[in-house]
């Protein structure tokens, strides 16, 4: 693709004053939140926070029990979780998502198969695999991989289906120095081609890297927003999640 | 745990579980290899009876009962001198209580076993799955089976008692001394469905009255609302036509909601079932029944008493020497009777022999084929029950013949070859 | 002094997946030690196969100086390990007091006591002791999930991220009473945390871990040292 | 007369209802275990109390005798066959159904295809003009009486405190010191006591033969389907309404719409409620108490 | 594509050797044993309809014999109205259909009522034993559709075989008419599994949440992998009401129910070839002790379905290819090709 830069003045994903209530606990409170087209936006916060929570009330695995979710506009608060993935969302797991008995090859062609050709599937898979360094494992069972292994391949699911907002859920978790590196300009190259991203990690070096804008939750609430220099200069934030001196 | 040993050990409980299906199947196998491949030549070869009763399952109360009987009926013709010359010998597979098995081991015993005569079934449900497979592949059938009556096959024969004999003698006595307004319950299927029409049609014919009627579905085992209806219509008698252990339950329930005045009556208890030797009295209390044959009629008919006699001596073990065993037993020995009168087991010629209107003289008496509609005319006797569930049999009827089909029908099968059931509904 | 556990060389992880590797730690009777490390580096695998959840592969766990390595999980909580889980695992639709009563099976004292004590700890338990535990805000089900160890009288606590998701005030409240309680009583803790307050406020010592692994020991001052402990905990 | 009429009706099915279910219900609810052979358990109860009272034994003793050799029955298959398929819903259903055939060809080969009953006890009592049997009024009693017991020894007492925990979250329940495993057999044997008993208390009101069982299993199958998974809760609830819709059904339109109205309710709780009433109830209470 | 060319292992070379046996068969036994093999032929589709949709699909329904007592008294009713044989074979397709539409209908109002696992097997455990408890009580003159009685317990009879113009298929015609469906609806289910819908199908069994979140609308593929079981199912039903000219409620009872669930569990639910194979063992074996007579018949039958569930979980016969592979194949090729159509 050969636009460098995307128009990022209207918002792709837009929620509206969003909560999730299990019973007594209020997982999520309240939360505006708006992601515009083309950026690179990360939610961080203590575990707990209410970060994957907010995901899955992004891709319909939870409604959310007040609020509303905006999708390019459009309110999708209640549509179907695989209308929303057919609409360009796409999310890759904390817990990885991927198909354990299946081999490589199978999970990514289940993801594929919905989304390409049956004539360029098979060549893209392949070109996937190679960019993702696991061609080598194609025909491997999936649980035989490593944590990072299965990270990577679910991070080859999602691009597989050519996601215009792709939500990653700690995509370097568990991964080494060189591998987060990889990871890092991956997420960042995929963003320059124009996919909004939106992610959430702990690793602050990583957020630090590549982050446009970073959001931070604590006790389900909105906490900060900011560019990341505004966050980490923020003692409140500091307080909370790193801690004090 | 179990889950997370290593590979060999699945394969050791693999190869154990497959060395004990093999040896199971092995056994089976030799057990079966012995019955079968005897079909070739005909001349000396034994001549085989298939005998289909259910030996497990809901109905192999009767069922061991019938096959017990058919053995012994064997044994005695064996041991005078066989047939033809010839011994004769039983192929019996177990039914199992299931009509889809019923017709596997039809096939099974006519193509494979290459039998010269197939005997059995208790439920109708499972006379009309095989009763089809007789007909294409033109085989002699007895269903020596109390049953609802109407079916003109011409390669079907039935020995036992039907509603010409029991219902129109049944309802004829307990109407004439208890009064006209009969309340019929029923089992919802295709013998209570006819059997109860044929109640409907006695009791009108008598000048009575139905005053209530109700089939129960197959397997319900309670009756608390049956009974309140029928102590609402408050009738004269009560028909019950009940099949199966479940519906039996009906009369332990009905006894305990203290209504044992009024009468019952039935075509089906006590002759087949023996709930009165089951059940705790009073249960069965005041309950009449039309039928050919009873352990109990030994206390008045010499040749009754024999019967019982001979079948505890060779099956000590079993608790009753019923109605369809007496049936079957008659039913073997008639076809014995045809088969030396034909001096073949040619199927064509037995027919022949037996439309000669074969007969025998049973435990209850002289049996006869009828030959128009191939049933038998048969000595009938009116049972009763006290509250201690003590037998008398206080009216008989002789040589009742079975005459509905050819009268009302038309049907002579001795003229005209059919394939099918009438039945009053029609 | 005697090592109340000692654990070498364990391996462990679900299925097939290693999380956790060539795991070696040793604690001694009455102190306060935490394990830190970054989100999915394995903490929450090495707390369950030390509470026996899950089995581990290979290497040897040992408890006052007997070898636990293949006794159940029940069996080793009657041994004297008190667990409080990831995300407090309170038996939802059980009330408060009852899920104090199954944290009681394994004191072999048996007395009620014990719930006075926890209640003085954690007056809004008190208050709500015939509630259901589902129906508790974090921080109390937080509260409940340490109570229910406690009334254990357990000799080891052992604790998953105890502050995951509650209010900072708790979380002080928390580590305060953990604190006392081993002063009091001189229980044994270990506690599994990237929450840095809480690891400078409670601890004695501690364990870094990355990778499945120990990493590196952080002992006396540093604990209390943030940058050091932030290194690990954002390598 | 209707009314009364109608509320004995309702007691019978209540009564048949429950017991029929409990004991699978125990099972399903606490163990995730579908067990087939449920109907084989109660036709051993049924067996063993008809036995008891034919060489002597008084009735009453002779069904706890039921009861008490069933569940040493279930934990016998629990310890041999059932402990090593907790958790695996599927497979039991495989072996449920190889044990009940089992079951009921074995008593079949032993006892023959038909035992010796033994009367209904107690007579009957006349309510306005009309007579009922004082064994099913019992039965009701009865039924009321064990959802008290069950009540009790699940809200009551540890072992049901720990059963609770242990059927919430058994890992956690595990580390509190609780033998899950243990829990899960004495479960298996008391769902299997309890079909003894049912067993044992329709034995003198029914025929004793191999297949008693089938009767017990569509209506004791429905009953756990429409309560859900809360042995408790859901089979007095789903007991109850059954009992109401299979009276009125079979009053107004006779045994069979009594029967299929049983499945239809079952289809449409099921759709509307996949947990079941104590799904529904378990909601309701997390969040009545939550606000 | 390579993705289609057989692969050399175990399943595959017995899969071929028992079709080649099939065809075979009939030259060397007795018509009994032809007609008697078709019978066990038409109860194969019955199992593999229940290993398509519970294998492939996770799907677990015990409503397989509902749709196959429908599929068998739609084609009973339908050709017996009709009186002409030359209808049978729009018999048979029509009745194939109304069986996938009646599954496609309740598999709607489950799947996308949100009702899945072991609560799908539930609710179609009452639907089959409603179709019973109903078709039981049909036994009353009432119960007419056209000029055909249902019969009540006593079922249908006389349900004509189905004619191709007017050759009516008959013992070894019919034996390889039969055969040869089996032949395409095996085929047919092997490429359809390893087709874009039987990946579809696999994902949802594996993780239906992820599926959904992959942009896959996961009810609507469950209820067309339900009615294409449905399908089959009512197919298997049909043969067997043309094999015996005849059908009885108790198909649809809670043994036939559960029968299904039993085969496919205890051969490999998750192999094709394995339920088709474990269907023919346990027909034969069954059979034989039913026929010898034996009393423990049932009793063998009962401890032989718990050795294997305790010894062999996965499926005896998916234990014996896997076994197969190792002694015979190369092990890492077969490892390597586990994609479950095993086509590949």
């Amino acid at each position: 693709m050969s636009k460098g830069l995307v128009e990022k003045s209207d918002a792709i994903l837009t929620l509206k004053g969003v909560g999730k209530h299990f019973g007594g606990l209020k997982a999520v409170d309240n939360i505006d939140l708006s992601i515009k087209k083309g950026e690179l936006h990360c939610l961080i916060g203590p575990n707990g926070a209410g970060k994957s929570t907010i995901f899955k009330m992004i891709m319909g695995v939870y409604e959310p029990t007040v609020g509303e979710v905006f999708y390019n506009g459009k309110n999708i608060t209640k549509m179907k979780n695989w209308d929303r993935a057919n609409l360009g969302l796409s999310i890759k797991m904390q817990v990885p998502g991927v198909f354990g008995e299946l081999s490589v090859y199978d999970n990514m062609r289940i993801s594929a198969q919905k989304h390409m050709k049956s004539s360029e599937r098979d060549e893209e898979i392949d070109n996937l695999l190679r960019f993702l360094d696991i061609i080598h494992l194609k025909y491997e069972i999936v649980n035989n991989l490593s944590h990072g292994q299965q990270q990577w391949l679910e991070i080859g699911m999602s691009l597989a289906s050519k996601p215009e907002l792709l939500l990653l859920d700690e995509p370097a978790a568990g991964m080494g120095p060189t591998e987060t590196e990889f990871t890092a300009e991956l997420v960042q190259k995929l963003n320059r081609e124009g996919v909004t991203i939106l992610f959430i990690d702990h690793d602050m070096d990583f957020v630090r890297k590549i982050a446009e804008k970073v959001t931070v939750l604590h006790l389900g609430k909105k906490f900060a927003e900011g560019t990341i220099e505004e966050i980490e200069a923020n003692q409140d934030v500091v307080d909370i999640y790193l801690g004090n001196s | 745990m179990h889950l997370t040993k290593k590979k060999t050990k699945n394969y050791i409980g693999l190869i154990l579980t497959m060395i004990f299906m093999l040896l199971l199947s092995a056994c089976q196998s030799a057990e079966t290899s012995t019955g079968s491949g005897a079909g070739g030549s005909k001349k000396d070869a034994p001549i085989k009876i298939g005998i289909l009763e259910d030996q497990s399952g809901d109905f192999s109360l009767v069922g061991i009962q019938k096959l017990h009987a058919a053995q012994l009926a064997v044994e005695e013709i064996n041991n005078n001198g066989g047939l033809l010359g010839r011994q004769v010998e039983i192929v019996a597979p177990d039914t199992q209580s299931d009509n889809k098995r019923f017709q596997e081991m039809a096939r099974k015993v006519i193509l494979e076993d290459q039998v010269d005569v197939v005997m059995g079934g208790f439920s109708s449900a499972s006379r009309e799955a095989i009763r089809p497979i007789m007909e294409k592949n033109k085989m002699l059938y007895f269903y020596n089976n109390q049953y609802e009556g109407g079916v003109a096959s011409k390669y079907s024969f039935n020995t036992g008692a039907i509603p010409d004999h029991q219902i129109g003698t049944l309802m004829e006595a307990v109407i004439k001394k208890y009064g006209p307004k009969v309340y019929t319950i029923a089992a919802d299927y295709n013998f209570g469905q006819i059997s109860a029409d044929w109640v409907r049609t006695e009791t009108e014919r008598l000048g009575g009255e139905i005053v209530g009627e109700e089939f129960i579905p197959l397997g319900v085992s309670q009756f608390a609302s049956t009974i309140s209806r029928i102590k609402a219509a408050d009738p004269d008698v009560l028909v019950t036509l009940l099949v199966g252990q479940e519906q039996s339950s009906f009369y332990g329930q009905w006894a305990k909601s203290g209504n044992t005045k009024l009468p019952m009556a039935t075509t089906v208890n006590m002759a087949q079932a023996y709930e009165h030797k089951r059940f705790d009295p009073p249960s069965l209390a005041n309950m009449y029944v039309t039928v050919t044959f009873m352990e109990e009629l030994g206390d008045i008919l010499p040749s009754a008493k024999e019967f019982v006699d001979k079948f505890y001596k060779k099956f000590p073990d079993d608790k009753y020497v019923g109605m369809e065993a007496e049936t079957q037993y008659t039913g073997v020995m008639l076809w014995a009777e045809a088969v030396e009168k034909a001096g073949t087991t040619e199927v064509e010629a037995v027919i022949d022999a037996l439309e000669t209107g074969i007969s025998y003289d049973g435990p209850a008496g002289t049996a006869k084929i009828d030959p128009a509609t191939h049933h038998a005319v048969r000595n009938v006797y009116l049972a009763y029950a006290d509250k201690e569930h003590k037998i008398t049999f206080p009216q008989q009827w002789e040589a009742v013949v079975p005459d509905w089909l050819s009268k009302e029908k038309g049907v002579d099968l001795t003229k005209k070859d059919e394939f099918k059931q009438y039945t009053p509904l029609d | 002094m005697i090592a109340i556990l000692k654990v070498n060389n364990i391996v462990s992880g679900y299925g097939k997946v290693i999380v956790v590797r060539d795991f070696n730690i040793e604690i001694e009777k009455g102190e306060i030690v935490s394990i830190i490390g970054r989100n999915g580096i394995g903490k929450s695998t090495f707390v369950k196969t030390l509470v026996g959840i899950l089995p581990n592969k290979e290497g040897s766990i040992f408890f006052k100086e007997q070898d636990i390595t293949n006794v159940k999980a029940h069996e080793r909580a009657w041994s004297g390990i008190g667990y409080v889980p990831q995300g407090h695992g309170v038996f939802p639709t059980l009330t408060v007091e009852e899920n104090l009563m199954t944290g009681q099976l394994i004191n072999k004292k048996k007395s009620n006591l014990d719930f006075n004590l926890v209640y003085d700890y954690f007056p809004r338990l008190r208050e709500r002791k015939k509630q259901k535990a589902g129906t508790l805000s974090g921080g109390e089900q937080a509260a409940l999930a340490i109570s229910r160890a406690l009334v254990g009288n357990p000799d080891l606590l052992v604790l998953d991220e105890p502050t995951e998701g509650i209010q900072p005030n708790i979380v002080h409240h928390i580590s305060d009473i953990i604190t006392k309680i081993n002063q009091d009583l001189g229980l044994t803790v270990l506690f599994v945390e990237q929450h840095i307050g809480l690891i400078q406020q409670m601890s004695q010592r501690c364990y870094a871990m990355d990778k499945g692994t120990i990493v590196g020991e952080i002992q006396n001052e540093e604990v209390k040292n943030y940058e050091i402990l932030k290194r690990y905990l954002a390598v | 007369m209707a009314i009364f009429e109608l509320i004995y009706q309702f007691m019978n099915n209540f009564s048949f209802l429950i017991l029929s279910a409990v004991g699978l219900a125990i099972i399903f609810g606490m163990m995730g275990i579908i067990n087939l052979a449920h109907g084989e358990f109660i036709m051993l109860g049924a067996y063993i109390t008809t036995l008891a009272t034919a060489s002597g034994v008084p009735l009453p003793l002779a069904i706890l005798l039921a009861a008490a050799g069933v569940g040493v029955f279930g934990l016998i298959v629990d310890r041999l066959i059932i402990n090593r398929l907790y958790g695996r819903t599927l497979d039991s259903v495989v072996v449920t159904w190889g044990i009940s055939m089992i079951l009921s060809q074995g008593i079949l080969i032993i006892f023959g295809p038909s035992l010796e009953g033994s009367s209904t006890p107690l007579g009957s009592i006349s309510i306005a003009g009309a007579t009922y049997s004082t064994y099913r009024i019992l039965l009701f009693f009865i039924a009321i009486v064990m959802l008290g017991i069950i009540y009790w020894l699940f809200m009551h007492t540890k072992f049901g405190l720990y059963s609770r925990a242990t059927m919430q979250k058994h890992d956690i329940a595990n580390t509190m010191g609780i033998n899950t495993n243990k829990m899960y057999s004495l479960t298996f044997m008391l769902g299997a006591a309890l079909a003894g008993l049912t067993g044992g208390l329709y034995a003198p009101t029914m025929a004793v033969s191999p297949t008693f069982g089938s009767a017990f299993l569509m209506p004791s199958f429905v009953t756990v389907i429409v309560g859900g998974a809360n042995p408790l809760i859901g089979t007095s609830l789903s007991g109850g309404v059954l009992g109401v819709v299979n009276s009125i059904l079979d009053i107004l339109w006779g045994t069979f719409y009594g029967r299929l109205g049983l499945l239809v309710v079952a289809i449409i709780v099921i759709r509307l409620l996949p947990l079941g009433f104590s799904g529904l109830v378990e909601k309701k209470l997390m969040r009545g108490r939550g606000i | 594509m390579r993705n289609l060319k057989m692969k050399l292992n175990t399943e595959n070379v017995i899969g071929i050797g028992l079709f080649l046996f099939l065809f075979i068969y009939p030259l060397f036994v007795t018509p009994y044993q032809i007609l008697n093999l078709s019978y066990f032929i038409s109860m194969v589709f019955l199992t593999l309809s229940l290993s398509l949709i519970w294998g492939y699909g996770g799907i677990f329904s015990f409503g397989q014999a509902a749709f196959f007592g429908v599929g068998g008294y739609f084609y009973a009713i339908f050709t017996m109205n009709s009186g002409i044989s030359t209808i049978t074979p729009i018999g048979l397709l029509l009745g194939v259909l109304v069986g996938g539409l009646v599954a496609g209908i309740i598999g709607y109002f489950m799947f996308y009522g949100g009702i899945n696992d072991v609560f799908v097997g539930l609710i179609t455990l009452c639907i089959t034993v409603s179709l019973e408890t109903f078709m039981a009580q049909t036994a009353g003159s009432q119960w007419k559709i056209g000029t055909v009685g249902l019969g009540g317990y006593n079922g249908i009879n006389g349900i004509p075989t189905i004619s191709l113009g007017s050759f009516a298929l008959a013992d070894v015609n019919f034996y390889y008419f039969i055969l040869i469906v089996l032949l395409v609806v095996y085929i047919g289910l092997r490429l359809f599994v390893v087709s874009r819908f039987g990946y579809t199908a696999i994902a949802i069994r594996e993780n239906r949440e992820r599926t959904k979140l992959l942009g896959y609308n996961v009810p609507r593929f469950q209820t067309l992998i339900f009615a294409l079981g449905g399908a089959l199912a009512s197919l298997s039903g049909i043969l067997y009401a043309t094999w015996g000219g005849y059908m009885t409620p108790s198909a649809a009872g809670l043994t036939a129910a559960t029968l299904p669930v039993v085969l496919a569990a205890a051969g490999g639910r998750k192999n094709l070839t394995a339920a088709m194979i474990f269907t023919f063992i346990y027909y034969w074996f069954s059979q034989t002790l039913s026929a010898s007579g034996n009393e423990y018949a049932l009793v063998i039958l009962g401890a032989a379905l718990i050795l294997v569930i305790l010894f062999v979980p996965e499926g005896i016969i998916v234990s014996l290819f896997k076994l197969g592979d190792n002694l015979f194949f190369n092990r890492k090729k077969a490892t390597q090709v586990k994609a479950e159509g095993e086509f590949t």
